[in-house]
């Protein structure tokens, strides 16, 4: 498994690429990657987070996945600092022998990293910046896990 | 003596990114509530807890949790990661 | 969108690269590929497959994700003829303002292609070959839907 | 005149991967029990009806489905794409 928590951009299309071919006995692979949108005059993005906690929290997580699923490998990146819109954000990746799995554990890994990795996130705009709120929903995700 | 660390909006309110203290205090909770009695920027970030979340030692707890031996505490509003 | 059936391999790196870089406003990327694995002694597959039937199935699987979900644009990618293990059988990607919606896209176009498009794959192992039977928990898949 | 197509182990028990048949079936059932009574090959491929899937001019049908205007049946199994 990799964890990565980084300021510098990264390219989704390499990160497949790299997981993929490195996933030796896989039978699939499942990627999300998180963008940000261009959204009404949205110039950019700053994402504070907790160095030091937010490596324990994302392995942990990742470590409950490998546990819960079969899984040959697992990728999580995550960046923080500044966002220009349309860059990712982060991405997970997860390799099994089945489909099931690779997609169960990949939609497990974004639920719990949404409400329980030490990321904030405020967005950027014209007239002013806004730190974004928690949604209830990302919380009630949780629940079916 | 206990580090504490603010994050998002709580440290812009309270105005520091970290601090550390001298504290007497058995759980979170007599913690926030020696904070709140500080100044009125530490009531204001500690008005409503249900907006906040609390770790001790890198690890989300409870705000009822003990303070013996804890090193970091850090608050911060609910995570938006992902 | 884009479905493609082709013989010849593919790379899903290079494939969800161009896809997220065309994918203008998408704040979410979600990818499933699908790879033989090498189980047991397996050197290889042929897919057979219903040339024109095959495109005008995946078309209509496609174009009902798009009308079921909040999609930017999606992507289908299915080999037939010789595979070797350790090859991309095929792939799906999706784009949606919203992470749920690019999940569930996903996942209805897998459940569906494994159904639905008419495909049959023969896995050839040294001591000879035999057709992959379809799996009652394919086809039941498709009722959550 | 229909043209009748086979994949997979339709195609390898029957031995050809189409054909072209003058017929008066009016349903695929018809079809089926008039391509039962020619060979014992075409016997065994259609056998048992539950492991077989039959397409339309390329679309999913049933077996009960009325071939008129049909010009093209393909029979073959279960599909496993994905």
């Amino acid at each position: 498994m990799r964890v990565a928590v980084q300021s510098a951009p990264f390219d989704p299309g390499a990160e497949v690429q790299a997981f993929t071919a490195g996933a030796a006995g896989a039978g699939a692979v499942v990627t999300f990657t998180g963008i940000l949108r261009p959204d009404g005059g949205l110039t950019g993005m700053e994402i504070e987070h907790y160095h030091g906690m937010t490596e324990k929290a994302i392995t942990g997580i990742v470590a409950e996945a490998m546990a819960r699923w079969s899984l040959i490998d697992a990728l999580v990146i995550h960046r923080h600092g500044r966002l220009a819109p349309g860059q990712a954000i982060m991405m997970v990746a997860t390799a099994s022998p089945h489909r099931g799995d690779a997609f169960a554990a990949a939609e497990f890994l974004m639920d719990y990293l949404k409400s329980r990795a030490p990321f904030w996130k405020k967005e950027i705009g014209a007239v002013g910046e806004a730190w974004v709120a928690a949604k209830d929903t990302d919380e009630d995700a949780l629940k079916r896990w | 003596m206990i580090d504490i660390l603010y994050f998002a909006w709580v440290r812009e309110r309270i105005g520091l990114p970290r601090e550390r203290l001298e504290t007497d205090a058995v759980t979170v909770a007599d913690l926030i509530n020696q904070l709140r009695k500080r100044e009125e920027r530490y009531a204001a970030a500690f008005a409503d807890l249900t907006a906040l979340r609390v770790a001790l030692d890198q690890e989300l707890a409870d705000f009822d949790a003990p303070l013996a031996g804890v090193r970091e505490v850090a608050f911060f509003p609910p995570m938006t990661g992902g």
